[in-house]
């Protein structure tokens, strides 16, 4: 991508960077999702996350998910930066921008960019709590991945 | 020689992240196994593979001159 | 609001500012909806907009959504900003932001902004095109205001 | 007194975004008709009306010192 729309970095992700990277003349919205770095999840207090990344996989695998989009909605761009390494609370981890000429596509594009991100992405979550610290596993809690063949068919029809 | 790479509580348990491997032509889960075995890592059956940064299957064929990356469940986002 | 989390203003927004105005430690999720000048309208094209407000009461109806939503989703927090005067392609009009925990919320809080500021926000859009200008009226299409009554009743129960 | 506030294409009709009337208590209908007739406005029976800031009814009494802003169909974000 001449202009690097997908992006994996260590360095703090400027919002407005994104939002630029997919405004047009034609779009009239950009919607955006920004994942920061929660303090309290169930009761338990983050003091800090650390963020592990395939990177060119997890580069590859953030443009598909661009390709995907704009099969699904022609009209919209996407771009997409995650952060890796150390993150403290209120950091920003992840940033979607989505453009379309109308809301409602901005919008849908925009969860879906993030529900597959968490499916098909090579990047860890480890935790730092106060009493201990653990990579985070599979957050959509959905899939058990028996025998190591989780939906390999399926994404390869996709 | 194959490249083999491991991520998030895989590293840690293997204890480092990557090795190269000196294999004939095998299978993802030969290879799964073989691990298994030889490192102390437990789990690589539930894992996800990536051979070439593309999801593999059990049954896919590794070469000579593979990168072979094991992907414990993602969270990123 | 001592923080000023809906206002209206002749200046440019940043985006940034709303984001952080709704930036929380407990919020894992913040969505944006940024409304921008289109070039395009079916087949239209637009050289630049005037926006007109009753700033006062648009201000008091912005809060209104904001109060709306904390009642619908209880753990968000909104910031909402709209642009008048005269806007050129591409430039910002609007930007909601929310957080909250959770993105689901997050998604559909600030999907429900927009909506609500289509419907009770008393901001109107002037479109000057290449061959002429009008003052355009509820995009929503869907009421005809009969009898000056429009939806009072039900917007008083809210 | 009463405040008369006019926007958007009401405000074009009316040559003017807002003026003050002299006017014992009355209510948002006849304030409608009184309007319609004095200034050339057309459209007044399919605008919003809002008193002091707030979303009224035709049949709300509009009394002196009141804002009475008559809203046509929004078009923001």
């Amino acid at each position: 991508m001449a202009e690097e729309l997908f992006t994996v970095t260590e360095a703090p992700i400027p919002v407005e960077d994104l939002v630029k990277k997919v405004e047009r003349p034609e779009a009239g919205a950009i919607t955006t999702f920004i994942g920061t770095v929660r303090e309290w999840t169930k009761g338990k207090r983050t003091e800090y996350l650390e963020y592990q990344a395939y990177v060119p996989m997890a580069v590859k695998k953030l443009a598909e998910i661009g390709d995907e989009i704009a099969e699904k909605w022609p009209d919209v761009k996407t771009a997409i930066t995650h952060r890796i390494g150390r993150l403290e609370i209120s950091d920003i981890a992840v940033v979607i921008a989505v453009s379309s000429p109308h809301r409602k596509a901005a919008y849908e594009a925009n969860e879906y960019a993030i529900e597959r991100i968490k499916q098909i992405v090579p990047i860890w979550k480890k935790e730092h709590w106060e009493d201990g610290e653990t990579w985070i596993g599979d957050q959509l809690e959905t899939t058990s991945y028996p025998k190591g063949k989780p939906n390999i068919e399926e994404e390869r029809k996709r | 020689m194959i490249t083999v790479l491991f991520f998030a509580e895989l590293q840690e348990q293997a204890g480092k992240p990557q090795l190269e491997l000196e294999l004939g032509e095998t299978t993802v889960r030969e290879l799964k196994e073989r691990l298994e075995s030889t490192l102390k890592i437990t789990g690589l059956n539930r894992t996800m593979t990536a051979v070439n940064e593309e999801y593999a299957l059990d049954s896919d064929a590794v070469k000579t001159g593979d990168t072979v990356a094991f992907i414990p469940p993602v969270s990123g986002g």
